[in-house]
């Protein structure tokens, strides 16, 4: 599986499953996380995994519907931040017992690497619905990333008094 | 009889029957001259409905009417014009707080109903409403005064070598003349999270009378002479004044009361509580703003309060924050004599969660009130920030607060650019002074200059004493030196350029040059970039059991937690500020005395 | 000169204490209600005449009809607030009022107005100066039937109006000189417009020296008619053009310079006769004396600077207690404004000092008996008085 | 000059302090027994010939009219305000008709509108200005004139306005939060 995806080229199905792969298991890795984050911040670790499950959710329909399923073996060129999208998946370094500000920059982390991927997959595939698919998917996790951004500032740098 | 020429030269009066009239023959829309006093047009943007307008005028013909929701600043009012009333003297452009509002150079209006006669400038449109021409005053407005009084302060080379405080306070002549500035319209007070009432206490100046501007202080805020000093003053960014000039420094002249009334004096005219006690117990845990003036006020109402505070002295982020060139310790212990004086207990070097736990306190009183604030210092987490030579700028002021030994190296590298990061950088900077003979103090912000989060005056004081303040600097590593006598030891800061800090929306999405690296040489880098509650007091039963908000305690507007029995308050509930946590333990103190009291009813 | 002299036989004779008594019920006299409308009064006010024949026994001045207690709004408005009404006490010269009550407050309050504003309020001053004169002139005609001399002053007075509005904002009541200053410099151009104006000025006058004054129905209406002993002047209270037209050189610009006149070259105009052509013929002399102090002004005045000085927030403002008067030389003689205060946000006590105060009322009673009817309006009218200001 | 003239007239009459406004005007307390001798010597000796003006102010904390007699030189650009105080209680000042006729109108307007008495000043009763008053005299401190207008006129139907703090309060923290 790991040998597949370093492989060149790739059909648009798998590039797509691969993506929908990271966020079920960054979906799991939060929900495992839930119950050991005190309660303070579990709406943090909460809101992560609603995320990312409705990312998974969003993958899946995208797959399922007609227009798509007629590119789905499009074959693509397979980003260079696939290497680290896939490092993501398998590495998560996080402790324990972490606090807010670990999991916020953990996920932040993470959503770099989504950015980057589909920023790439956008870059490569040829305007048509696709690129529009890949433009679009970039675009949501720039947005999820700023929200996160914003919402580290706010939580860590709140100026002092 | 006179000559015949009398009798002849009044004919000459003939001539003028061949000349064109001089009348016009229709005077209706003959425009009047350029600064013509007609009709009234209002910037209704610019307006901030501070009523001044109203005040002045001699005929009663203008009425402030809502026209939108109030919002910091801005009452939301506009003035209604009564023109059967307007003798169109204009003393309302005059007075005008924002220059908004003006007349035009209309002066003919013919109508069947006098009520369309009264209308609001500005939103009833009007033919003449974007008329360039009409009454203007010349230069800013000049009927109340425009310029703040300046505030005497110690040279910078008379204070960089110690803690003494270096604003001076007004003198009685000073603080009339700034008071007299005031149009008393009270925009401010809603802007003041405790909601001071600011017009009436700057009145009681006027008049001299400061036995009333302090007890109007306590009416609203038991740590006046502190927040005469140290409070970010939100009012004065609501003043109508700074529309055309300074605002009013609301803050120096509540600090002129104070310092005008003696302790013994103060202690008279506050009084203790005049009420039976009511055998109820209230726990307040830190004797921050918040819970002491939440112990002030359950004390007045006749409970019995007891404070508990992990620092050996009271007065939490206010004595250990806050530098003493700020705030010295002697004004705010006599803030603190007087709520103490209330009866209140302050138990110093008690750590709940420690020496007593929660629930012991919860088992022994009938409320208590969390108000534990922000006393842990956040950290970058870049790489090197782990190990020695780097600090937080809470835990550095603390020590230098309670006295304790702090390193004081030559070179020092602040990063933040909030309050607290000028309050370290300038502490540091009077250590090294004496320490040193010179100040090597270093900030770097991720913020420009523009979106700095320190006051302007901070700022200002901070270059004036050397410091060195480098904005747009994103931090990306503590470096330390890699080999060597000094191996391990911090050799600096590596940081990037910030090109932008927000996106165009506001929000924060730093953008980095990578190309513009900069190694900042220090010897002890000092984090300043924000800070946490401790809440691990709590314990993990009770972290259980509350409900939280997206990080806080949930707590109800009154301050009540999700457990009946628990309240919070202050910083740790709504973020870093001294008159917002007054404002906090007021309300707390509200809800719980209302909870003591239906306990008595039900007693009863 | 023909003149009707009647038989003074069938007349009432005074008492041993110089009064008449006058018994309605004989028959033998006439009550003739001279105003509050009459074309022949000067504002709102009448003259309750009793006439035996047609000369005037007793002439009884009444006053009220407008009255608004000026003296007494402004006890319950703040310092600044007084300033919008004060203008209203005299219509046709306004001004006085605002600059006696603006220099009184500068004096207790310790304020000096700048350079600048003492010039243009002079400017203002002699500006309202010539359009009540411009009133006076045309009303001295119309009382004697030349209603023409009216048109044409009216209508240079209007064009003085046009330099008032677009100098202050206003046409009649300026609003213009405020304590502390006034609220503007001169509009761009003003000098040269206001030229024009005083050429047009002299146009017209030239034409009423020749209608008017070299006309031998005005002066036989006129002269040796409603004679004034100077001797009356001081106890009477008479100043400025009443009283210059019986010799007495008394003008406040002169003896008590005010504002810049100390700094303006300027004569007295005296006239000798004290009746009413002299009267007339001070105030049209005198009107030349303004327009060459505002050419004068305009001259010399500075080109720039400050116009109002600093003062403390009016909306609460207080003047120590104290007490003050402040006069200057009207168009119809000494206009003062006394202020009192005590201490407090509002004046104590405010009390007009218009001219009219004893020109209309001690001493046109004292003048009217033996008048004849048709002269009572042209010697009204050359008394140059303005109701408002005697009842404020 | 008006400091050598008070000293001068010091030594005859009761005076009180010179109060000076400016270099040509002073004003001084003078009894009210000394001022017909005053005003007389006042004008035929020192020139003080013209009566300015004669007005009065209501002391009412103090129970007491201020007669303000305004005296002046012109040649010698000197006024001397002098000031003549009367119970309020039973107000009655001397009539000075007889020194300037101009003053009776004076005397009359001050009976009518401060209802002080000048006993023997001509037609002093006669209505000046008012017809049919039958309030207090009007021009006294405790003649209201915002009540008197309130009684007799109405408001303007459907004014109504709103001061900007407690607006402000109600809107944004109607709980009064204290």
């Amino acid at each position: 599986m790991k040998t597949e995806k370093l492989s060149q080229m790739a059909t648009a199905e798998e590039v797509i499953e691969a993506v929908a792969e990271f966020s079920r298991e960054a979906h799991s890795f939060y929900t495992d996380l839930v119950p050991k984050v005190t309660k303070d911040i579990r709406y943090l670790v909460e809101d992560l995994a609603r995320a990312e499950l409705a990312h998974v959710r969003m993958l899946s329909d995208l797959m399922k519907s007609p227009d798509m399923r007629d590119h789905l073996k499009d074959a693509i060129r397979r980003p260079e931040a696939d290497r680290r999208f896939s490092d993501a998946v398998q590495a998560p370094e996080l402790g324990d017992k972490p606090d807010d500000q670990q999991v916020l920059q953990y996920a932040l982390a993470r959503e770099q690497v989504a950015l980057e991927e589909f920023s790439e997959l956008a870059a490569n595939t040829p305007p048509g619905l696709l690129h529009e698919v890949f433009s679009f998917l970039a675009n949501e996790e720039t947005r999820q990333k700023a929200d996160l951004e914003a919402l580290y500032y706010e939580i860590v740098h709140s100026g002092g008094v | 009889m006179g000559s015949l020429r009398d009798v002849l030269s009044p004919f000459t009066a003939w001539k003028h029957v061949i000349e064109t009239p001089v009348t016009i023959r229709n005077p209706i829309g003959r425009e009047a001259a350029d600064g013509y006093r007609g009709f009234h047009q209002n910037d209704i943007e610019k307006c901030i409905g501070c009523g001044s307008c109203e005040v002045i005028c001699q005929n009663a013909a203008i009425d402030m009417v809502p026209v939108s929701d109030p919002v910091d600043g801005d009452s939301g009012l506009r003035p209604k014009i009564d023109y059967g009333r307007c003798c169109w003297c204009a003393l309302c452009v005059d007075v005008c707080m924002t220059g908004s509002l003006t007349m035009s150079n209309e002066y003919t209006w013919v109508d069947t109903d006098p009520d369309a006669f009264r209308f609001i400038p500005g939103v009833d449109p009007k033919p003449w409403d974007d008329l360039e021409k009409g009454y203007r005053r010349e230069g800013g407005r000049v009927l109340t005064g425009a310029e703040r009084v300046e505030m005497g302060e110690l040279a910078p080379e008379a204070r960089i070598d110690n803690f003494d405080e270096i604003v001076a306070g007004y003198t009685r002549e000073q603080a009339m003349i700034e008071a007299d500035r005031c149009v008393e319209c009270g925009l401010c007070v809603a802007t003041c999270p405790a909601h001071m009432d600011i017009p009436d206490y700057i009145a009681a100046i006027r008049e001299g009378d400061y036995d009333l501007g302090l007890q109007i202080l306590y009416e609203t805020n038991p740590f006046s002479e502190v927040c005469g000093r140290v409070c970010t003053h939100k009012c004065e960014t609501a003043c109508a004044a700074r529309h055309e000039g300074d605002p009013i420094a609301i803050r120096w002249l509540k600090r002129h009361i104070v310092d005008n009334v003696s302790e013994d004096r103060r202690l008279e005219i506050v009084g203790t509580p005049q009420t039976l006690p009511t055998r109820r117990k209230v726990a307040i845990v830190g004797a921050g703003p918040a819970g002491l003036t939440a112990a002030y006020d359950l004390a007045r109402q006749g409970h019995a309060v007891t404070v508990y505070e992990a620092q050996d002295k009271p007065g939490g982020m206010m004595r250990f924050g806050i530098p003493e060139y700020r705030l010295p310790y002697a004004a705010l212990d006599r803030d603190i004599a007087v709520i103490a004086a209330q009866g209140v207990k302050i138990e110093t070097g008690v750590r709940i969660g420690h020496e007593i736990t929660m629930d012991r306190l919860r088992a022994e009183n009938d409320a208590v009130v969390l108000s534990i604030g922000l006393h842990i210092g956040r950290s970058t987490r870049i790489p090197g920030t782990e190990g020695g030579g780097v600090e937080t700028a809470i835990d550095l002021l603390r020590r230098i607060t309670a006295g304790e030994e702090v390193p004081v190296p030559k070179q020092v590298l602040v990063i933040g650019g909030g309050n607290v990061a000028m309050d370290i950088a300038r502490s540091m900077a009077r250590l090294q002074k004496v320490k040193h003979g010179a100040v090597g103090v270093t900030v770097t912000a991720l913020e420009d200059f523009a979106h700095f989060l320190a006051d302007r005056e901070e700022i200002e004081e901070s270059l004036e004493e050397g410091v060195e303040i480098i904005d747009a600097r994103g931090p990306q590593e503590v470096v330390r030196f890699k080999s060597g006598n000094r191996k391990g030891e911090v050799k600096g800061l590596r940081s990037w350029a910030v090109t932008s800090i927000f996106d165009d929306k506001g929000r924060f999405a730093p953008q980095y040059d990578q190309g513009d690296e900069r190694l900042h040489p220090a010897e002890m880098v000092v984090e300043a970039i924000g800070q946490a509650a401790d809440v691990s007091i709590l314990g993990e039963d009770l972290t259980e059991a509350l409900d939280w908000n997206r990080g806080r305690l949930a707590v109800d507007v009154a301050g009540r937690t999700s457990e009946p029995w628990l309240w919070a308050a202050g910083d740790a509930v709504h973020g870093p500020d001294v008159i917002t946590a007054v404002a906090d333990g007021h309300r707390v103190a509200a809800s719980v005395g209302a909870m003591l009291m239906a306990m008595g009813e039900v007693a009863r | 000169m023909i003149r009707f002299e009647p038989d003074r036989s069938q007349y009432p004779q005074p008492g041993d204490d110089g009064k008449i008594e006058i018994d309605l019920e004989t028959g033998k006299y006439l009550k003739l209600w001279h105003g509050p409308n009459h074309p022949g009064i000067t504002g709102n006010m009448s003259v309750e005449l009793t006439l035996c024949g047609d000369e005037v026994v007793e002439g009884k001045t009444h006053v009220g009809y407008l009255h608004r207690g000026f003296e007494k709004l402004m006890e319950r408005r703040t310092f600044i607030q007084v300033f919008p009404i004060v203008c209203r006490v005299c219509v046709p010269e306004p001004d006085f009022n605002e600059w006696c009550y603006a220099q009184a407050v500068e004096e207790l309050a310790g304020i000096e107005a700048p350079e600048m504003a003492q010039w243009i309020r002079t400017l203002i001053l002699e500006m309202g100066r010539f359009n009540s004169y411009m009133m006076a002139m045309g009303g001295i005609g119309g009382a004697l039937g030349m209603g023409v001399i009216g048109q044409w002053m009216t209508y240079v007075r209007d064009l003085m109006l046009d330099r008032f509005e677009e100098m202050t904002g206003a046409r009649i009541y300026h609003m213009f000189i405020l304590p502390g200053g006034v609220r503007g410099h001169l509009p761009e151009g003003f000098s040269e417009r206001m030229e024009e104006v005083l050429q047009t000025a002299e146009r017209y006058l030239a034409d009423v020296d020749k209608a008017m004054f070299t006309n031998a129905v005005f002066k036989a209406r006129t002269k040796g008619v409603g004679v004034i002993d100077p001797a009356l002047f001081e106890p009477y209270g008479v100043t400025g053009p009443n009283a210059r037209a019986g010799g007495v050189a008394k003008d406040l610009r002169k003896d008590a310079p005010y504002l810049v006149y100390d700094q303006l070259e300027f004569e007295v105009v005296t006239e000798t006769a004290s009746d009413i052509w002299a009267r007339a013929r001070v105030r049209r002399r005198d009107i030349d004396v303004s327009i060459a102090l505002i050419r004068q002004i305009l001259a010399k005045m500075p080109k720039e600077g400050p116009v109002m000085a600093k003062l403390p927030n009016v909306l609460h403002w207080k003047i120590p207690r104290g007490e003050t008067y402040v006069a200057g030389e009207s168009s119809r003689g000494e206009y003062g404004y006394y202020l009192v205060t005590d201490g407090s946000g509002y004046p104590r006590r405010v009390n007009v000092r218009g001219p009219s105060y004893t020109h209309a009322m001690a001493l046109l009673e004292h003048l009217i008996p033996g008048t004849n009817i048709a002269d009572v309006a042209a010697l009204m009218v050359s008394l140059h008085t303005y109701p408002p200001e005697i009842e404020r | 000059m008006m400091r050598d003239l008070h000293d001068h007239l010091k030594t005859r009459y009761r005076l009180g302090d010179l109060a000076e406004r400016r270099g040509n005007l002073a004003f001084v307390d003078v009894e009210r027994a000394d001022l017909r001798a005053l005003l007389v010597e006042l004008r035929d000796v020192h020139g003080f010939t013209h009566l300015s003006l004669l007005t009065a102010v209501d002391w009412i904390e103090e129970g007491r009219f201020q007669l303000t007699y305004l005296m002046n030189n012109r040649a010698a650009n000197r006024t001397l305000g002098l000031r003549v105080f009367l119970d309020r209680a039973d107000p009655v000042g001397d009539t000075i008709h007889d020194l300037w006729p101009t003053a009776a109108t004076y005397q009359r307007e001050l009976r009518e509108m401060f209802g002080i008495a000048f006993p023997g000043s001509p037609r002093v009763d006669e209505e000046f200005i008012l017809e049919g008053w039958t309030d207090m005299p009007p021009y006294r401190r405790d003649f209201d004139t915002l009540a008197y207008s309130q009684q007799t006129f109405s408001d303007r139907e459907g004014r109504e306005t709103h001061d900007p703090r407690s607006h402000m309060a109600k809107k944004l923290y109607p709980e009064g939060q204290r």
